[in-house]
């Protein structure tokens, strides 16, 4: 038996450590509980609005397409989303829309048919009946049964009949009936290009074999420079956008170390005696750092404007000091040695530099510029969205006004995408760079 | 040609060095020795301008170099060489710029910053590294050497200063006995067929006294013996090195056994 | 090899070298002045322009706030709570993120997965989680859940996610695999093993890395309030947005969300400065 | 003097490529009779047109009422009101519209004590400016938890009505030219920009305040340009109407009679208003 | 008791262990010796469980041990410990937590995470460190302890999983000579006294011969020697190492000399 003192104080220590394990999840979760009630995450549970979810997520793979009947004009208009600048043209019409008349006839697929007959619409869904609208006073709606079912909103001025397969609505002004389809519209082409309404094997035939659509002009550099200037998509605003971005980075993150890296030398103890010099630039480093790209963003967009310039220079602010501390950190940790050997052979002061600490610190200047450069990449695209340039500023917009979610789904994929690469760029190079160098 | 008068170094109160005196005519391989403390690395960062010296002269053909500041040191630096007990290299540059190094003081500073050297410069810096057999290493960066070779590269880099005087400080306490043999043997070499002075700190008696034409004891910074080998006994060694009659010297050696036939056999067991 | 040989191979690898290297400074400086160039042309006001007129925006904001210097305690007992919800973003999210992160990491690492066939995919979808900027996921989040803290949270949560990922799982690399040999010998389960094995090994530097990734979700989640998801930055950006006559408030708001950065700042440096200094656990 | 180039700055409310697209025309126009490039800017919000107006980064722009305010307020000479958008019966005014879901039974403002309340942005006319003086001129407190329980800014239009739609909000305000049908979210406005894009069906909201009118803002330029370029401008954007419809509907973003002559005492009370909101 | 028939384990092409088989009956004290790379460790981890094994069967009471897998294993594995070379226990935890792991696979899985070992079984883990003479140490983080101290805090872990059989991969071989026959003899008393069979893989021939009831030689996975220790002549030992005449046992003796004036006297110039 071991002496009872010894068992006691070990059983101690073991009751000790069993409250400190049972303790540190117990605050953890008191804490989040208090977080979930000051968060007001039960009121979050009734807000959740999941049919937008369901909404975000039909939009993002799929389009719709609008055919609206103006009812005071007596019009008829199909186009892609609504866009003004996707209507179809007379001869694009697609065939399930056909014009009867002073109306059309819509055929919805699966049996669903909707008939504009002046201002009355009648809706035929299968295994319920017709619905009518009639706007020529007012909506007014008529239903099989009588009773409106829960799938047709209806006032006295306004009525909507949604279904798996569209969507319709009636007010005095205008009629519309929606079409859902399957992937993006008009990705590569947009109404107005010779290309449009081509399959991708007409597409690709054309290209190689067919005789050129516009005199003068090759179709492979025809078809680009559709794509190109695609009027939906603007696959030319977008690369643009990309580029501003990655250039803000790009011109943050090394602007930033140029501009570091003197600084940093005052503020490494090795290289500056004085502590209050020291101690005066290390706080300048901190300050910078603190202060945030955003808020360098919002006063530097005064004297600059919106742009690119003043995304990379706000990026360029902060990192200034993020570089100031890290490179000083560097700086303190050269090794003395060489820096005294090429001193005893009466070099002066810049070639001790030169020869003695920078190869010493590139390699680690160099890892962690390229770190930020990959992390920049991402403030960029965050910064633009407040200053007003690149992808950043597309993406956060196409969200906040709530439509194009295939567009957002889109502009998502080329950051995931751009930052991805950063990532593997700003590797590669530090791979080759500092085994190499 | 080296006249020391009095030089003296403080650390606050402390004399690290002090008063030391000699004169030395010729280009003779001068050895330092003394127990650690003793003062012999400031003596020889004195000489070479690395530390400023608190007092005393050390003339050198008549000019005091104690004296010197700014560029007329700098000019003095690149005539007197500096050899480190850890080579003290740039790691990462290749071999030869290393030794490039050498001749810093004498290319101007844009050129030198730019790597841009002269094509006569680095053939002479492949010749000198030539004639030290270290020529294959020439492209490698300096990380990628062994010790002993590292250390030739430093002497290398010496003698591309062509200098009058070498400082070596302990140059051989961080190499195993057979490369400290190398490069003992190479600043002999350099010392008899160049007719270069060097002065060396070393740490172990049979060093001195195999390789010195004239040894030199420190202790507590000022100077216990000067003399020619022959006169370095025990009994002056313990002097020296403050040591009591435990004091037994094969404990410092660093020389090659001569017999080695015990080793072999065992290491040739061993890989059978 | 005779000299003459190392002769012309060192001469003809420093030529190459030497134009190599300046091509790659020429390449470099020419990349850095057009792309200067091109971001100034592309910016609305130009840099030569706009530099001397650098100072006046902040000092719009100081005189505004030295002259109604009275008010600034006031605005800030105004957003006092505006700044406990930013600082509980932070919290929450990173402590959310690092839970999920040692996850992914443990997932991510050879040696250690559960299922050693999953690891790409892990890393794959740490890659994702970290390559998403969190102003993303907090909009898309606040369409379906409404504005609030709770966008953020999960908005940073992500991000933090995928990047801890990615660094707990290069600790992990570095991980003594023998303890876990000894407790798989007595039956331990995987969970046993990673919690009594791998945890306790790496804790210190998980630590320390969160710590580190706190310092950063305070400044995100100032920065996700600018766009209604809550906390600090919504108030600091209503009252910057209005500007003249609300800059009293911008700087008393500025002020304490500064100074709240710089004392986390503070305390998570000294807290990892003890932890890499091997403080016992 | 010369100008070398000339840049116009969009507000917000559409996506930032839309604003662009709708707005190339005149850039087109623009380029044309100046001869000097022209360059389009948008920036994410309000401030960031106002900013570039007080920088000199950008020479024109259509604001709000209470962003050229904000403008004028900080710097009396840096830009002035040349043009106004006219409504198609030639006014030129718009309401400031306060609405609830249908479904919270929410009809008047009376209904909404102790529910929450959304602005849109700090520099917006109608979705702050005015419902932040004329509800308190109503009787209704505009200090959070006197009558609302809370007030908040959504960021923007198209944000609160979404917020609203959403149940974020009980409440919120947005603007609307007030004429035409409610079903229809009127003639013009966030709230007809919300329906035709299906964001809300209008069914589902209900009306329960509107403001008095509120002038359209001005379009502006900047102060310090040539006279000719001025003069250049207000002729090609008064004439656009009459030159290209479809310009001008893109560029007015909605039917509009044109644009008018418009001077800085239109805007008094509204900067007398903003002056009476600041701390 | 024990009954290995053809136990096979492939890497790759490479068979490390090779129809190995063999009868043990009672608790026998079993070493293994063999060069290295002869598949002793992979032989032990099959039977342990942490290396699957590629065919043949490990009867332990009429089981297949070899063919269990998941929770069946984890049962298994509670009843045989094992002890490693470098002692795999968790460092940064202190020495009781250790033993108490061995009995992980008893306990509910949160309640061994959150650390809510009942009292019985820390009075337990602290009987066990009191027979193996390491009571004192119980508070202490494991990586505080010498090498000797963690192989014994080892040996009571596998002693806390109250098995019928110890494996031990070489636990001797980074322990010096004293800590080493510590070791030895605590293993063997829990043999002999606790009647637990051990299977011991060991380095050296002379420590097979002192403890060992049974010797297997393995060589290339295969067992080329099963006998008494009394059996383990120079021969075969050579036959099982693959050495040439040259093969000298006391080149891997970890015995403690007897004789250790010597060094004694070195140790003592050394210090002075
Ligand atoms: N930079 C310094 N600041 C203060 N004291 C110093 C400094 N450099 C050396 N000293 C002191 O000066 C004395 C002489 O040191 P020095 O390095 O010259 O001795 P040494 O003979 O070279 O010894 P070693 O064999 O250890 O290299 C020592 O007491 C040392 O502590
Ligand atoms: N995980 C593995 N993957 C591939 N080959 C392995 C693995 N583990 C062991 N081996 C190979 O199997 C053979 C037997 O190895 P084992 O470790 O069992 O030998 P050992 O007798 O224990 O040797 P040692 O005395 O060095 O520990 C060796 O050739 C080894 O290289
Ligand atoms: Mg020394
Ligand atoms: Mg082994």
């Amino acid at each position: 038996m071991p002496a009872d003192d010894l068992r006691d104080s070990t059983i101690r220590l073991m009751t000790r450590k069993r409250r400190i394990a049972l303790a540190v999840p117990a605050l953890i979760l008191v804490y989040l509980a208090y977080v979930a009630v000051a968060f007001d995450l039960g009121g979050l549970a009734q807000r959740a609005r999941l049919d937008n979810a369901a909404i975000l997520l039909a939009d993002a793979v799929s389009h719709k397409v609008h055919v609206t009947r103006d009812n005071r004009r007596e019009t008829l208009q199909v186009s892609v989303e609504g866009s003004n600048r996707a209507v179809f043209s007379e001869s694009q019409i697609p065939d399930w829309v056909q014009a009867q008349g002073d109306g059309a006839r819509i055929d919805l697929g699966a049996g669903h048919v909707v008939t504009y007959d002046g201002p009355r619409v009648v809706y035929d869904i299968p295994d319920y009946g017709p619905v009518t609208l009639d706007t020529s006073d007012g909506v007014s709606v008529q239903v099989p049964g009588g009773t409106l079912p829960d799938f047709i909103n209806a006032s006295p001025t306004r009525a909507t009949i949604t279904t798996d397969q569209g969507r319709v609505t009636a007010t005095a002004s205008r009629t519309e009936t929606l079409r859902y389809f399957w992937g993006w519209e008009m990705f590569f082409f947009d109404l107005s290009s010779p290309f449009s309404g081509m399959t991708a094997g007409q597409v690709l035939s054309t290209i190689i074999g067919g005789a050129p659509l516009v005199e003068g002009v090759s179709n492979l550099s025809l078809a680009l420079s559709e794509f190109w200037t695609n009027d939906i998509w603007q696959h030319g605003a977008v690369a643009w956008a990309i580029f501003e971005t990655v250039l803000m980075a790009f011109l943050g993150t090394f602007g930033a170390a140029f501009v570091a890296l003197p600084l940093a030398f005052l503020a490494a103890q090795n290289f500056t005696p004085s502590r209050w010099l020291r101690f005066a630039v290390r706080r300048v480093f901190d300050f910078v750092r603190g202060v945030d790209a955003l808020i360098f963003t919002i006063i530097l967009s005064r004297a600059f404007g919106p742009g690119p310039l003043t995304g990379a220079l706000a990026i360029l602010l902060t990192d200034t000091g993020s570089f100031g501390k890290l490179f000083s950190e560097a700086l303190e940790n050269v090794d003395d040695k060489p820096i005294e050997g090429i001193r005893s052979t009466g070099a002066n002061a810049v070639q001790r530099y030169r020869f003695g600490v920078i190869p010493q610190v590139l390699p680690v200047l160099l890892s962690q510029m390229l770190y930020f450069l990959e992390s920049n990449t991402r403030s960029a695209t965050i910064i633009g969205a407040i200053t007003g340039g690149g992808i950043g500023l597309l993406l956060t917009q196409a969200i906040q006004t709530t439509q194009d979610w295939e567009k957002v789904t889109y502009y998502i994929l080329l950051v995931i995408v751009m930052v991805i690469a950063m990532d593997s760029l700003s590797g590669w190079l530090r791979r080759k760079l500092i085994r190499g160098a | 040609m080296l006249d020391v008068r009095s030089a003296t170094k403080l650390f606050g109160q402390k004399a690290a060095v002090d008063h030391v005196s000699m004169t030395v005519d010729g280009p003779a391989f001068v050895g330092i020795i003394g127990r650690s403390g003793a003062g012999k690395s400031t003596f020889l960062r004195m000489m070479n301008g690395l530390t400023p010296a608190s007092g005393g002269q050390i003339l050198v053909e008549g000019r005091d170099i104690l004296a010197l500041r700014g560029a007329d040191m700098r000019a003095w630096q690149s005539q007197c060489a500096m050899i480190f007990q850890q080579f003290n290299l740039v790691p990462r540059m290749d071999v030869v710029s290393n030794v490039l190094h050498g001749i810093l003081n004498r290319r101007a500073t844009w050129q030198t910053v730019l790597n841009l050297w002269p094509r006569a410069d680095i053939i002479r810096a492949l010749e000198i590294l030539d004639r030290l057999g270290i020529a294959e290493q020439a492209p490698k960066r300096a990380e990628a050497l062994s010790g002993g070779q590292q250390q030739r590269v430093a002497i290398a880099r010496a003698l591309m200063q062509d200098p009058r005087i070498i400082l070596a400080d302990e140059p051989i306490a961080s190499l195993d006995p057979m490369n400290a043999q190398i490069v003992m043997d190479t600043l002999k070499r350099i010392n008899v067929e160049d007719g270069r002075m060097v002065i060396a700190n070393l740490h172990t008696l049979d060093t001195a006294r195999r390789y010195c034409d004239r040894v030199i004891g420190m202790r507590d910074g000022r100077v216990v013996f000067d003399g020619v080998p022959a006169q370095l006994t025990t009994g002056v060694a313990r002097d020296i090195y403050g040591a009591d009659a435990d004091f037994n010297e094969s404990a410092t050696s660093t020389a090659i056994p001569t017999d080695t036939s015990a080793d072999a056999e065992y290491a040739a067991r061993m890989l059978a | 090899m005779a000299l003459i040989d190392i002769r012309d191979d060192y001469l003809a690898q420093t030529r190459r070298k030497r134009i190599y290297g300046g091509l790659l400074v020429v390449i470099f400086v020419a990349m850095m002045v057009s792309g200067f160039r091109v971001a100034d042309a592309r910016n609305a006001g130009g840099f030569w322009t706009g530099l001397s007129s650098v100072g006046d925006f902040p000092a719009d904001v100081v005189s505004e706030a030295v002259a109604k210097v009275a008010n600034l305690p006031g605005h800030m007992v105004r957003a006092l709570p505006a700044m406990v919800e930013t600082l509980n973003i932070a919290v929450v999210a990173t402590l959310l993120g690092c839970m999920a992160g040692t996850a992914l990491a443990m997932g991510a690492t050879r040696g250690l997965a559960r299922w050693p066939r999953l690891v790409p995919l892990m890393r794959r979808i740490s890659d994702v989680f970290r390559a998403v900027p969190e102003i993303v996921i907090a909009l898309v989040l606040i369409f379906i859940l409404g504005g609030g803290p709770v966008p953020a949270v999960i908005a940073i949560a992500i991000h933090t996610a995928g990047a801890m990922g990615k660094l707990f799982s290069e600790v992990n690399e570095n991980v003594d695999l023998k303890p876990l040999d000894g407790l798989a010998s007595v039956g331990a389960t995987w969970s046993q093993r990673i919690w009594l094995g791998v945890i306790p090994q790496v804790a210190p530097n998980y630590l320390s890395y969160a710590l580190l990734r706190l310092e950063v979700n305070i400044r995100a989640s100032a920065i996700l309030g600018f766009v209604g998801a809550g906390g600090i930055g919504y108030e600091l950006r209503n009252a910057m947005t209005f500007g003249q006559g609300k800059f009293d408030q911008a700087a008393a708001i500025f002020l304490m969300l500064f100074a709240a950065i710089v004392v986390v700042d503070q305390i998570s440096g000294l807290a990892r400065n003890r932890l890499t200094h091997g403080a016992p656990l | 003097q010369e100008i070398t180039e000339f840049r116009i700055g969009l507000l917000g409310g559409e996506n930032a490529q839309d604003r662009m697209a709708s707005n190339e025309c005149l850039r087109a126009y623009a380029e044309e009779a100046l001869g000097v490039p022209v360059r389009l800017f948008t920036p994410a919000d309000y401030n960031g047109v106002i900013q570039g107006l007080l920088g000199d980064a950008l020479d024109m722009a259509w604001l709000g009422a209470s962003a050229y305010a904000a403008v004028y307020v900080a710097d009396e000479d840096k830009i002035e009101p040349v043009l106004v958008k006219t409504n198609l019966d030639g006014s030129y005014t718009y309401h400031s519209i306060g609405f609830a879901r249908a479904d919270s039974g929410i009809t008047s403002l009376d209904d909404m004590e102790g529910k929450s309340f959304a602005f849109a942005d700090p520099n917006s006319t109608s979705g702050f400016l005015i419902p932040n003086v004329e509800l308190p001129a109503e009787g209704y407190s505009m200090t959070e938890g006197e009558y609302f329980s809370r007030i908040g800014f959504s960021g923007g239009h198209e944000q609160s009505i979404i917020a609203v739609v959403n149940g974020d909000y009980d409440a919120g305000v947005t603007w609307a030219d007030g004429q035409g049908a409610w079903e229809d979210g009127y003639n013009s406005g966030a709230l007809r920009k919300a329906a035709d894009s299906g964001i809300v069906d209008m069914n589902d909201i209900v009306e329960i305040w509107k403001s008095s009118p509120i002038p359209e803002g001005p379009v502006v330029l900047r102060q310090a340009l040539p006279d000719d370029v001025k003069q250049t401008m207000i002729d090609l954007v008064a004439g656009l109407h009459d030159s290209d419809p479809t310009c001008a509907y893109g560029v007015a973003a909605g039917e509009t009679a044109g644009f008018t002559p418009v001077t800085h005492e239109e805007y008094q009370t509204i900067i007398d208003i903003r002056r009476a909101e600041m701390n």
